[in-house]
């Protein structure tokens, strides 16, 4: 029995997410109701201190921990603060949203942090056994949370159906790693990755694994055909948990793909790269074009997650380090701007009202044309047009695809991005071209409104100066 | 001498911009001075190059004034070339034109666009004279063009009528019909010799005259001819040569000082002048002077003969303008080019009077322009009765009137020459003479003599024109009887115009006849004893015969020809063809291209088609989601079972 | 002889079985939770499967964190089961459309 | 010549900042909105005179260059500079923007900041357009674009301003997305995205003839040529007057400059090859949309499409030279041919805004654009009708004014090229005349056709002075060219040169 | 021989539970078949001499879990009546792509035995080989993190379901003991001083 206490440092973050989490919890059960506004300045220290100890970590290089179920990378660290700062915006965005809603409880922000914790763990996972443990911390918190208000029908569907489909998903994630693992005869990605050779990519039982596996990662993205959760969940949950759920669990995601794919089965490019290219195309051109159709919002950024997932994915298919930090840079972006386009209609929402029909946004021009023109800026950035930060993400990805050759993909991918551009139009023709429905501006706290303001320009900021972030993620994947 | 053309030209441009854009705050009197007294300027000056070109005290020059741009190494400039070809065009239309200045005083004094007039012709002053002083394409080409637009300005003065602003926007696109040729001629100047000068292209063409394009595969054609035929076709749209002849009659619509200045005296003969002015390339060509001949020909000939069923009375006078215009045409087509401009100054005083005369009468009659209703009108109108009356026998060639010198001389030259087209033209111009008789004095009969037709009250009104009418038409009269005595020999004969005109010996016809000139007197002599003097003898008592002797003959005529006549007086349905044809044709196809090209095949079926069809798959896709679970999940598994087979597929 | 094939079909059996369940259904939603156990079944036979016939213990040790985690699975599956239940007084997969498009 | 100072960061930057103040300071102050707008497009118009007046147009190399890196991750680099060829766009960019600014004074009275704001943006963005040298960065100020437009059109257009302005932003999105794939394939070959380095890169047959495909279908939607120009009537008729304004003088352009920029000189062997197929399209553009427009009943339908067969010169001016240089063997005529699209470019710009601005006049007096509502106008405005009738000319090609000039170059090139070229370009006297001169008699001849018109007013001050300076420079332009060819002849003569050579890998 | 036949019985039960679950009309019934489909599990998991991991699959399995869903299923008492029929229009479609699965599977387990290298005859562990005290040094070794892990994901499942399911229904008198025992006296019994009634 030799016992060596592992060295816990790696963790650290994570070990204070989890003890602060664990905090909240206590604390909030002696709290009255009108006292909640601790647990939410709890969590929002949590956030802030995991910030700041993921940020002064100062992770230059690979690291394994914890008999290599632990990876503390760079990328892992920027992938991290992305995800503290989103779930920061989430919480901020939420406070009046949940207090309007009688869904200003502890509850939510323990299951948020428990969440993040899962996305944290499956950034850094070292193994197939972390990065299902992760996975399913995330995703058991995530069903908890769409079905979070109670007495909401819909919601409860939409936990329902995201629970069950979740877990063939993970069923199917499992399966995989099961055949992985008997090929292999170990779990961690390390080990499978110096087993597997780039000849394996012609093997059929290990493209049957890593089928299985991709079907799980696909799941997750939500990417044609395993998206059908996506729009009926978004529409479900509370326009809070949308929120979230539409954010941070994509980078999630992305970490997922990362760390199976790349770092465990990287040799295996050639073998999911045709995979993720039909996954992707089916994306794009299902995404794009069924969210043409949608009269709900929440349901059309559905749709539109979808396209913008098969953009991600066509990044990671490239399977060249310019074209993960690609994926990266998409990511990110895309989680920027969607926790602006949610945040409006978070804003937009009033007590017992979800502004989720596309009409909730006729004439806002005239009734705020401040919102209008966040949201004017969200949007177009969603679209691809420059100089907003989504065009820069789409190029990137576009040039990761030439690069390697795939020209008729990233041609395919730019027309369909035409196609969708016609449903972020209509946004912008409702709002600045329609007559408004109702009178009077939208009623947002000052510091949402700062929020939203600042969510915006970080839009047009990244896109006017895109090389800050660009080169990040380009290093990261060095 | 470069200010003195400048002034010439600039005078009237500052007169026109005074009198149009601050015409409200100067008023009447201060308009029609400051335009009379620029034309008078250049008038004057002109007159002063002419004599001082004629006495040598004065050379030719060519001169560029500025550089109007660089293109491809080119450089193309605006500038002046001044020889006796050009002085003469220069005093005849700026007397004309201050004639008509003058006259316009009286023409137009209770019109409320009385300023905005004076405005348009004396900057039609400067269009014309910036075109016939230009020493290169470029600037004839703008002045061509700028003559065009203030024709179109001016028959549409009255843009209350429906008829003249029709007839405006005709004689616009008609023109336009005819400077499109002329733009491709200028453009095959360009592409062959590199230049828009005159004087260097003209260089050219010795080099050219045996070269060939193609402008059909296989087909060889020279490249003089193709340019040259270009460049009358524009001609023939400026000088009213058929088929391109159908704006001039409509014209009429504008008010009668323009007639008189514009459609009769300068603007359409720019053309004849312009083709004289390339001799030197239209001498290259005989294909071309073969085709200028017939189409002057028939012009001559046929246009008059629509003058004959013609009741409105400046419309005979438009239609004899066109025959006028024939004439002259032919002339060029003999390489009689002296001729053709001879006959061009010559007409352009008559015919000038002729109109001014029927403006006056038409005056007196308020406005009544139909023959019909006048009549007798010698006792109440002296001055325009005997100022008409010498204009008729100049314009039917009466010997020692300045219309017979340049007639005749045609009529020999066409007789000399020996083009292909030569005999036909002969005819023409002969039996010409003999309608332009008839249609002339028919006029004159309806109009002064026989039965007053008119109704009482305007009998009652009818009075003399005032001065301002009636001096323009005496000084115009005595060049009308005149200038042919004096001008014959050195015009046609002694080479007067110089090395401007450049006709191959071969052609010469006029150094021919001028064998056997010697003098004015014997010139009349030697048309008294010719075909054309008993010709025009007979075309006047016929005339007198069939409207003032025997109207009803005339009747019994018309119904025994009545296929001729209802041909004659549809204008052997040049118009129709192309009002219900081409233009129609156009229309139609305008709205076929727009229907079924841009709206059916491209909106509809491209565009918005696949709008469409984008808008329908979405509608098909969305229904895949169909909200149950087992749905989803199977979706999920067929995706599980798709890659699973595209693997072992793949293997 | 009972070799690997026979336990990875028995497996693959169990795993098909389960996503059958699934979308062939359209009873209730517990009996897609308990396909979903029969899933989880099956991926943990393989992984048994594998742990001994490679001799490694890592498999099992696998098999030991999913069984967890399904419970957890089913503890929260079933709340959610009666969470939809209150609101919609039915638990039955057909009247789970009320979004779709 | 005024080194040191950025002067064209601050002519892209000075209306995008002014702009976006003007969106700040907010709908209640209008006419602070207006006077700062006026300000602002004045010192930008300012700013470019200077740069007119230390440019040295005796020789090629981009001038005002400016570098700085952007993105330095993909070599991107905020490249300006201007030569003989992007210089009178810019100015032409400048001064329109400042009769738009005017043009809108009164008229607008919904959301004036946003509009004007709007305006202003889209001047940087399409100066940024003109002047950029990194192809990243062009194609950035290029989409850019298109945000302000969509709003312009959407917001104060007509009735039907949705589908129009969902149709131009698609068809013009679906068009550029093209250029980018290319861009970014030949940035893979070249390793970056300045370009004079693209200029230099040596390119395959097959991947010449895709990447020219690719640019043109960007450029021949924006410019437009048939059959991708249905967007045009249908945006023009339904933008505000300002935007149909910016649209035709600038945006149409922005299509010709890439045709400059991008087509001749990246892909000379590809243009060589394919020249036929612009050709014939240009021609087609001339020919059957001038039928087209003569039987608009829309007067700025009407004039949409004469901009479309207009436009067809200045892309047949660009691509006759190599049929020119096979034949004649002569570069004047191809040089004329490039500086005969160049010049109808600028001068359309002019004209078409003046036109523009002439139906707009009527439109806020009568609130119909219907020709058959008008008729007599000249009765009652007969100094709008001077104007109406002198712009209408020049849209005619008259000489004398800048309509004429471009025509006539490209007249004389397309006979070098072939004559039937020629023959069917020079129809366009015949119907550009009739089209128009048809419309104008319509409009502003005849007696007054009904109360309404009787009722018209004259223009006002404003409006005089904003066709007046029009009328002045249509009239400066056609009367005396040689500034506007000398500033350019260099920079195109380079560009033929470019154009002339190939560049296949050996 | 024995092995085999004890293998094949089970797993012939084993399939028919799971056929049994996936198409019971009774709740109830599923939920049994499924107990039985694990109890075969765990005896097929000791011919794989996975001790340890049978066991629990008992315990925790069939005696926590399978409770669970037994209690859920009695809890909402669903109508089973109420449903005609059991499966979906597509159901024979569904299975024609399961069989291509299976087929597709078969195809890899058994012409390309998984492609596995190194996995040799199975040999029977030692007598003193226990596969619970190995599983334990690992467990708490190696796997000290995903153990960890684990705790929390039991946790979260502890939060949710608590804060999903409970609720306090207004009319509901629940029991608080902390208000039970900090009674006082005081609280509950009420000294009325009160003057005696004269007697009459």
């Amino acid at each position: 029995m030799n016992f060596v206490s592992p060295d816990l440092s790696p963790a650290f973050a994570e070990m204070f997410v989890l003890g602060m989490t664990c905090l909240v919890l206590v604390v909030d059960v002696y709290l009255k109701d009108s006292q909640r506004g601790i647990t939410y300045v709890l969590s929002m220290l949590t956030l802030l201190g995991a910030a700041a100890i993921t940020a002064t970590s100062g992770v230059v290089a690979r690291e394994l921990a914890f008999s290599g179920h632990f990876v503390s990378d760079p990328m892992g660290d920027v992938l991290k603060l992305v995800v503290y700062a989103t779930t920061a915006v989430v919480f901020l965005y939420s406070r009046d949203y949940l207090r309007q809603n009688d869904l200003f409880k502890g509850e939510f922000f323990m299951l948020a942090l428990f969440a993040m914790l899962g996305i944290m763990v499956m950034i850094s996972a070292g193994s197939m056994l972390s990065l299902y443990l992760g996975l399913e911390l995330l995703s058991l918190s995530m069903y908890a949370l769409v079905a979070f208000q109670r007495d909401s029908a819909q919601a409860a569907e939409a936990a329902m159906k995201y629970f069950v489909l979740g877990a063939i998903a993970s069923g199917c994630l499992l399966y995989g790693i099961s055949l992985l693992y008997g090929m292999t005869g170990t779990i961690s990605l390390s080990g499978v990755s110096a087993i597997f050779t780039s000849a394996d990519q012609f093997n059929i039982p290990v493209l049957f694994g890593l089928s299985f596996v991709v079907v799980g990662v696909a799941f997750k993205f939500g990417a044609v055909p395993f998206h059908s959760w996506v729009p009926d969940v978004y529409q479900g949950a509370p326009a809070a948990v949308t929120l979230f759920i539409a954010s941070a669990p994509k980078i999630a995601a992305f970490a997922l793909a990362i760390r199976l794919l790349v770092d465990g089965l990287g040799d295996l490019q050639g073998g999911w790269q045709d995979m993720l290219v039909a996954l992707s195309v089916l994306s794009i051109i299902i995404g794009n074009l069924v969210a043409i159709v949608q009269t709900n919002i929440k349901r059309m950024l559905a749709y539109s997650t979808i396209s913008h997932v098969g953009f991600i994915l066509l990044g990671i298919l490239t399977g060249s380090q310019e074209g993960y930090a690609a994926a990266m840079y998409y990511a990110i972006a895309y989680v920027v701007m969607t926790t602006g386009a949610f945040g409006l209609i978070i804003i937009l929402s009033r007590k017992g009202y979800e502004a989720e029909h596309l009409d909730d946004f006729k004439g806002l021009n005239s009734r705020s044309p401040w919102l209008a023109g966040m949201m004017l800026m969200l949007v177009f950035s969603m679209a691809g047009i420059p100089p907003f930060v989504g065009f820069y993400a789409k190029l990137t990805v576009l040039m990761g695809l030439v690069e390697v050759g795939l020209t008729w993909l990233a041609v395919l991918a730019l027309v369909f991005s035409v196609v969708g551009a016609f449903y972020y139009l209509r946004v912008v023709k409702l709002m600045y071209f329609d007559e408004a429905r109702e009178e009077g501006e939208p009623e947002a706290a000052l510091d949402i409104r700062v929020l939203l303001s600042a969510n915006a320009a970080l839009v047009l900021l990244l896109g006017l100066f895109p090389d800050g972030l660009m080169s990040l993620c380009i290093k990261v994947f060095q | 001498m470069q200010q003195v053309y400048l002034t010439i030209v600039l005078a009237p441009l500052l007169a026109a911009i005074v009198a149009g854009v601050f015409g409200k705050r100067i008023g009447r009197t201060a308009a029609h001075w400051s335009t009379i007294l620029a034309v008078g300027v250049s008038f004057g000056l002109s007159l002063y190059t002419l004599i001082g070109l004629i006495q040598g005290t004065i050379d030719p020059s060519n001169e560029s004034v500025y550089r109007w741009a660089t293109v491809g190494g080119m450089h193309m400039e605006v500038g002046f070339l001044v020889d006796k070809l050009t002085a003469t065009m220069m005093a005849t239309v700026t007397f004309v034109s201050w004639m008509v200045h003058i006259y316009t005083i009286g023409y137009m004094s209770d019109d409320p666009g009385y300023q905005r007039f004076f405005s348009y012709i004396s900057l039609f002053t400067f269009a014309m004279l910036m075109l016939v002083m230009s020493n290169n394409f470029l600037q004839l080409f703008f002045g061509w063009e700028a003559v065009g637009v203030v024709s179109y300005l001016l028959i549409g003065f009255w843009f209350k009528r429906p008829s003249a602003i029709f007839a405006n926007m005709k004689a616009f696109l008609v023109n336009r019909v005819g400077d499109f040729g002329f733009l491709l001629g200028i453009a095959g100047v360009v592409m062959y010799t590199g230049t828009l000068d005159y004087q260097e292209a003209f260089s050219h063409v010795p080099a050219l005259s045996t070269q060939t394009m193609e402008i059909f595969q296989g087909s060889p054609w020279s490249v003089m001819s193709v340019i040259c035929i270009l460049l009358f076709i524009g001609a023939m749209g400026k000088s009213a040569q058929v088929p391109l002849h159908v704006w001039l009659p409509d014209s009429m619509e504008g008010p009668t000082p323009i007639s008189a200045l514009i459609h009769a005296a300068t603007m359409v003969t720019a053309g004849i002048f312009m083709v004289a002015r390339m001799s030197p390339m239209f001498e290259a060509s005989e294909t071309a002077l073969s085709f200028i001949l017939v189409i002057g020909a028939t012009t001559a000939f046929f246009m008059g003969l629509l003058g004959l069923v013609q009741n409105d009375i400046k419309r005979v006078v438009a239609y004899s303008t066109l025959s006028q215009l024939g004439y002259m045409t032919v002339a060029l087509g003999a390489s009689a080019y002296a001729g053709a401009i001879f006959h061009l100054m010559t007409h352009a005083f008559f015919k000038a009077l002729l109109f001014l005369a029927a403006g006056s009468v038409i005056i007196a009659m308020h406005h009544e322009q139909d023959m019909r209703k006048m009549g007798g009108l010698r006792k109440y109108l002296p001055v325009t009765y005997w100022t008409s009356l010498l204009g008729s026998l100049a314009l039917i060639g009466t010997p020692g009137f300045s219309g017979f010198f340049s007639k005749d001389a045609i009529i020999e030259a066409v007789h000399a020459s020996t083009l292909p087209g030569a005999g036909y033209a002969y005819a023409a111009v002969l039996g010409g003479v003999f309608i332009t008789a008839l249609y002339s004095f028919r006029l004159f009969f309806m109009t002064f003599h026989g039965k007053e037709r008119m109704d009482e009250h305007t009998r009652e009104h009818l009075h003399e024109s005032p001065l301002v009418v009636t001096i323009p038409l005496i000084l115009l009269a005595i060049p009308s009887v005149a200038i042919g005595w004096f001008t014959v020999g050195p015009f046609l004969f002694e080479g007067f115009l110089g090395s401007a005109i450049q006709v191959f010996p071969g052609h010469d016809v006029l150094a021919e006849i001028g064998e056997h000139f010697h003098g004015p007197a014997s010139f009349v002599q030697h048309g008294v004893m010719g075909p054309a003097f008993w010709l025009a003898l007979a075309g006047v008592i016929t005339a007198w015969f069939l409207y003032l002797k025997s109207p009803e003959t005339t009747e019994a005529i018309a119904t025994r020809l009545a296929g001729v006549q209802r041909l004659l007086i549809n204008k052997y349905y040049f118009d129709d063809f192309n009002e219900k044809v081409l233009a129609a044709g156009s229309r139609g196809l305008g709205r076929l291209l727009w229907r079924t090209g841009d709206e059916v095949l491209i909106d509809g079926a491209l565009v918005n088609g696949s709008a469409r069809l984008v808008g329908w798959t979405a509608g098909v896709v969305r229904r895949v989601q169909s909200g149950y679970l087992y749905h989803y999940a199977f979706a999920m598994i067929i995706g599980l079972a798709l890659l699973l087979g595209w693997t072992l597929l793949a293997d | 002889m009972i070799g690997l094939s026979h336990y990875l079909t028995l497996s693959a059996i169990l795993f098909l079985l389960g996503v059958t369940g699934i979308f062939i259904n359209r009873r209730n939603v517990i009996l897609l939770l308990m396909c979903i156990e029969l899933m989880l079944l099956a991926v943990n036979f393989n992984f048994v499967a594998f742990s001994r016939f490679l001799n490694n213990l890592d498999g099992q040790i696998f098999v030991f964190f999913i069984l967890t985690v399904a419970a957890a699975e089913a503890a929260i599956g079933l709340a959610i089961l009666v969470v939809l239940f209150r609101s919609k007084n039915s638990i039955n997969v057909d009247e789970l459309d009320s979004m779709k498009g | 010549m005024m080194t040191g100072t950025p002067l064209l960061s601050l002519l892209i930057w000075v209306p995008v900042l002014g702009g976006l103040a003007v969106l700040a300071a907010g709908e209640t102050r209008a006419s602070l909105a207006r006077w700062a707008s006026l300000a602002i497009s004045l010192v930008t118009l300012a700013l470019s005179l200077l740069l007119v007046a230390g440019f040295d147009s005796s020789t090629s190399v981009m001038q005002f260059v400016e570098m700085r890196p952007w993105i330095e991750s993909f070599d991107i680099y905020y490249q300006l500079g201007v030569d003989g060829i992007a210089l009178p766009l810019i100015l032409l960019t400048t001064f329109i923007t400042v009769l738009v600014v005017i043009a809108g004074w009164e008229v607008i009275q919904t959301k004036v900041a946003q509009y004007y704001a709007a305006f202003l943006i889209m001047e940087g963005l399409m100066n940024g357009v003109f002047s950029a040298m990194d192809a990243m960065l062009f194609y950035v100020f290029w989409e850019a674009m298109l945000v302000p437009m969509f709003i312009i059109i959407g917001v104060w257009g007509g009735p039907r301003r949705v589908y129009a302005t969902v149709k131009f932003f698609l068809y013009t999105f679906l068009g550029s997305v093209f250029m980018l794939a290319s861009l970014i394939y030949m940035y893979m070959e070249s390793g970056s995205f300045e370009i004079t380095s693209l200029y230099a890169l040596p390119l395959g047959m097959n991947a010449q003839v895709l990447i020219f495909l690719s640019f043109l279908a960007a450029f021949a939607v924006k410019v437009p040529m048939w059959p991708v120009h249905t967007w045009l009537p249908d945006a023009h008729v339904e933008a505000p007057t300002g935007g149909s304004v910016i649209l035709a003088a600038i945006m149409l352009k922005m299509g010709g400059y890439g045709f400059l920029r991008f087509s001749l000189p990246i892909t000379p062997d590809a243009s060589r090859e394919l020249d036929w197929l612009l050709i014939a399209l240009s021609l087609i553009a001339v020919v059957y949309i001038g039928f087209v427009a003569l039987v608009q009943r829309d007067m700025k339908k009407l004039i949409a499409y004469s901009s479309i067969a207009h436009m067809g010169f200045v892309t047949l001016g660009f691509f006759l030279m190599y049929a020119i240089v096979d034949r004649t063997g002569s570069l004047g005529g191809a040089a004329m041919g490039l500086q005969g699209g160049m010049v109808q470019m600028i001068s359309h710009g002019l004209i078409s805004g003046a036109m523009f601005l002439c139906v707009g006049v009527l439109y806020d007096r009568m609130h119909s654009r219907e020709i058959g509502d008008y008729g007599g106008v000249a009765n009652t405005m007969p100094v709008f009708a001077s104007f109406m009738v002198l712009f209408a000319m020049s849209n005619a090609g008259l000489p004398g004014t800048s309509g004429f000039v471009g025509e006539f170059f490209v007249i004389l090139a397309s006979f070098q090229a072939n004559f039937w070229f020629a023959m069917l370009a020079g129809t366009t006297l015949i119907l550009g005349a009739a089209y128009t001169l048809w419309m104008v008699k319509r409009v502003v001849f005849g007696e007054v056709a009904n109360d309404k018109v009787a009722a018209l007013q004259d223009i006002n001050r404003r409006e005089f002075f904003i066709l007046g300076v029009l009328a002045v420079s249509v009239l400066a332009l056609g009367l005396y060219p040689a500034p506007l060819t000398d500033l350019m002849s260099s920079s195109l003569d380079n560009l033929l040169n470019q154009a002339l050579g190939s560049k296949l890998v050996p | 021989m024995f092995i085999e036949i004890l293998f094949y019985l089970f797993a012939t039960v084993l399939v028919g539970a799971a056929i049994g679950v996936i198409t019971a009309r009774n709740p109830v019934h599923a939920v049994m078949y499924l107990v039985l489909a694990f109890f075969n599990s765990a005896v097929l998991w000791l011919l794989l001499e996975a001790e340890f991991l049978a066991i629990v699959l008992v315990l925790v399995y069939v005696g926590a879990v399978m409770v669970l869903f037994l209690f859920v299923v009695m809890m909402l008492d669903v109508n089973v009546e109420s449903v005609k029929s059991g499966f979906t229009r597509y159901a024979p479609l569904g299975v024609v792509v399961m069989v291509i699965i299976a087929v597709e599977l078969a195809q890899v387990i058994w012409v390309r035995h998984m492609g596995l290298r190194g996995v040799g005859e199975l040999t029977p562990m030692p007598a003193d080989y226990n596969n619970t005290r190995e599983l334990g040094l690992l467990l708490y070794t190696e796997y000290f993190y995903a153990f960890e892990l684990a705790a929390v994901i039991l946790l979260v499942a502890i939060v949710a379901a608590i804060s999903l399911t409970m609720r306090r229904r207004p009319g509901l008198k629940a029991q608080d003991i902390a208000r039970q025992v900090g009674v006082r006296r005081e609280d509950r019994v009420k000294l009325v001083k009160m003057d005696a009634e004269e007697r009459q």
